[in-house]
């Protein structure tokens, strides 16, 4: 059992596929597989559709997939940084599933579940419920939601040992968790690979059983919003009490 | 004189009871978090954290710590951090007592639409419709009326809707409404501010 | 917001009440809410309904609610620990409504995950599926199962902080987290409380927002099956790779 | 002569690749690990646990650490823990990718028996309903009859089902037989039993 890989594009070999559907973790630019993108850019494969919450920025994350045109379809939650994103949706050269962002994440984590649908209040009366099958449970309405099984899931994590599990660090876990278990293949993305027994097994946020490729490299990881405060005289703590 | 956008936020403030998980959203919602004083309340980010902290210090900002609105943020000693699904699962489950969001328009069947102009506007909903489905007291806060003077408290929202029946109470420059199945009404006029006033500046109908 | 009692008792006051449906943690005897168990049956509430993966042992965890006959109906995936529960289940005496152990815990976290209802092709053309819907997607039958919504939750942990994050030790995991979330109010016990920022954020299993009361108590914490192997000479690796 | 349970565990071990997740199920199947030799096998335990390791050394048996047949165990290297939720996503998923279990029957159709006698035998399915329904490729391994010398490999079972067409393949004391839609396939016999024999100690269809 060999998950390591040397490059992203190693790692991709034999995965892509045109038309396929595809399942990225991330939140804005936080904990996205910027080096797997970039892999897929390069690889010219086309028509993918993509699972991922956010669409990226022009030039950077899956910004630059939609650049070259090689994303048909988004199932997203929020796309507004994205101008290049805006102008194919309106000019009708982009498809776009809206999914409420904690329906898509649920939605991931069904397929990873071997579970197809499920039923939530959320959308209820929206348009979002229009094409869904509605059900009363306990008198009020749920919409019927289906479990995304996507092709190939790529996500970014903080540290992986070699038999791919992994930990995240901060609110870069968010969505990458139920994106790499709703892939048929995983591959992961981390900045450090430790040997298996450096983690603490209680520690491990994802088991290695959901990732079947990884690689380890160098990540910008670009700040969206830098918003700080003045620091007062002396102060030093990083974590404080409220 | 109608309230401006921190006195709307102070006044949000008085919603939240020591204790409580909450959900502030983007814009004047956020500023309530400066207004809670000594009350404990823990603030969710719904990217995956609860116990978010203030922005970090200038050189301290970390590209793994962001916000639901992708700003630099710091961690407190109560902080924990989990994946998409468990924070929405949260939301969707119940847990979080409270989340105070801003709106485009509002009706008196407490309709919310703060996602979508059609043709225009096309950001996405992001959390809005699981939060307003999910938590236990969705307060609005906003403008009672657009930049054009016309009412924001509506018979029926115009827009797309983020949820059917969800609003609990509505806060805005002009007072506190709350609504109920007969229609608005009013709890608190902002200083200076009559009945009248907020009659006058709503469409919809005030009991 | 003190969410730290002195005792089983105090911390479960109020909350007790005859024919309520319980949540319960743990697998086997192993990460059982055996202090809260305890003083359940010194509070004489009865008629409960108890989902539980396993129903303790004749004198051990939720078998002591069975002995004093506090339990009408049991939700549960394997019960063969108990000899008093089969005599009683026999006689018609105790309901038992069988749960695949996936399904059961699926059922429980839908129930906090605000998730009333989901599809699953667990038990299938069994007589588990007898009495529920079933659905098909992509050409396969899934039954529809319900999440639990449970008046009370009671579970253990190894660890918390003040606020309530939890954390767990190895496989006393098990059913605590799912049993946690899908009660209105969930009663925690640890063997020891932490002051808050003690426990690194990206360690915790169980946000604090799932757990209302916490208490901190000594835990016997039973072995049902003692198995080992004998030590060769010299061997001191507690730790080792297959 | 036919197989003694290490031989059937032992045969079983053969249907197990190199970098495979595998859940072993209570009696003759948890013997499978004592086979696997240089294959780099990782064991579930659905009681929330990957990468089971040994019995522990007398002395070093930990409360917390158990498998589902709730016996003290040991961790690994690769080892990682999770909650009951987590780890039934991951079976019902599909993410692992053989479980080797006992069954009473077995039908010609791969119908599986193995969690029920009514009136008798109430202990509950645990988690075999979920294995069988959700991982890639199901191994049964029992005796080829029963006590009173009955076959148990049926044309239809007679005991209420744990799953429906899920056996892949049937490891007995006789032989190897495996599901196809048109009846049973004999891919081998153990050393010194024959086709015959397989067929006269099996109720269902052999083709």
């Amino acid at each position: 059992m060999n998950k390591v890989y040397k490059t992203a594009a190693e790692a991709l070999d034999g995965l892509l596929h045109d038309g396929m559907l595809v399942a990225a973790g991330g939140f804005g630019l936080c904990g996205i597989p910027e080096l797997l993108i970039d892999a897929i850019v390069a690889s010219g494969v086309k028509d993918l559709t993509v699972a991922s919450n956010n669409a990226g920025v022009d030039d950077f994350g899956l910004g630059k997939l939609l650049a070259t045109r090689q994303i048909k379809k988004m199932m997203s939650s929020y796309v507004g940084e994205n101008a290049e994103f805006m102008r194919q949706y309106l000019s009708g050269e982009l498809e776009l599933e809206f999914n409420p962002q904690g329906t898509l994440a649920e939605r991931m984590r069904a397929g990873g579940a071997g579970i197809p649908g499920f039923y939530t209040q959320t959308g209820v009366g929206t348009q979002i419920a229009e094409t869904k099958e509605v059900k009363q449970f306990g008198g009020k309405d749920y919409i019927l939601e289906e479990g995304i099984f996507a092709d190939l899931s790529i996500v970014k994590a903080w540290k992986a040992d070699d038999t791919g599990n992994l930990i995240f660090r901060k609110t870069a876990r968010n969505f990458n968790p139920p994106a790499a278990m709703c892939g048929k293949v995983c591959v992961a993305e981390v900045e450090e690979i430790v040997p298996r027994g450096s983690i603490d097994p209680d520690h491990i946020h994802l088991p290695g059983i959901y990732v079947h490729r990884l690689i380890q490299g160098q990540h910008e990881k670009r700040i969206e919003q830098r918003t700080t405060r003045p620091r007062p005289e002396g102060a030093t703590r990083k974590r404080e009490e409220a | 004189m109608p309230w401006d956008r921190n006195q709307m936020a102070a006044r949000a403030a008085q919603e939240l009871e020591d204790g409580m998980y909450v959900n502030l959203g983007i814009g004047i919602p956020t500023l309530v978090a400066n207004y809670v004083g000594d009350k404990d309340i823990t603030l969710q980010s719904e990217n995956g954290m609860l116990g978010m902290g203030p922005f970090p210090y200038v050189g301290e900002e970390d590209p793994d710590l962001i916000n639901a609105g992708k700003q630099t943020i710091t961690e407190l000693a109560r902080t924990s951090y989990f994946d998409s699904a468990t924070s929405f699962g949260m939301i969707r489950g119940g847990k979080i007592a409270a989340a105070v969001l801003g709106a485009m328009e509002v009706s008196e069947k407490g309709d919310l639409a703060n996602w979508m102009i059609p043709g225009k506007l096309v950001k996405g909903m992001g959390g809005a419709m699981d939060l307003v489905a999910g938590v236990g007291r969705v307060v609005v806060v906003m403008d009672h009326t657009n930049k054009h003077g016309d009412s924001k408290v509506l018979k029926e929202c115009t827009l797309p809707l983020t949820g059917k029946g969800v609003v609990d109470r509505i806060i805005t420059n002009l007072g506190v409404l709350d609504v109920t199945h007969k229609g608005l009404h009013i709890v608190e006029c902002a200083d200076g501010v009559t009945r009248d006033d907020i009659i006058t500046a709503t469409e919809a109908t005030i009991v």
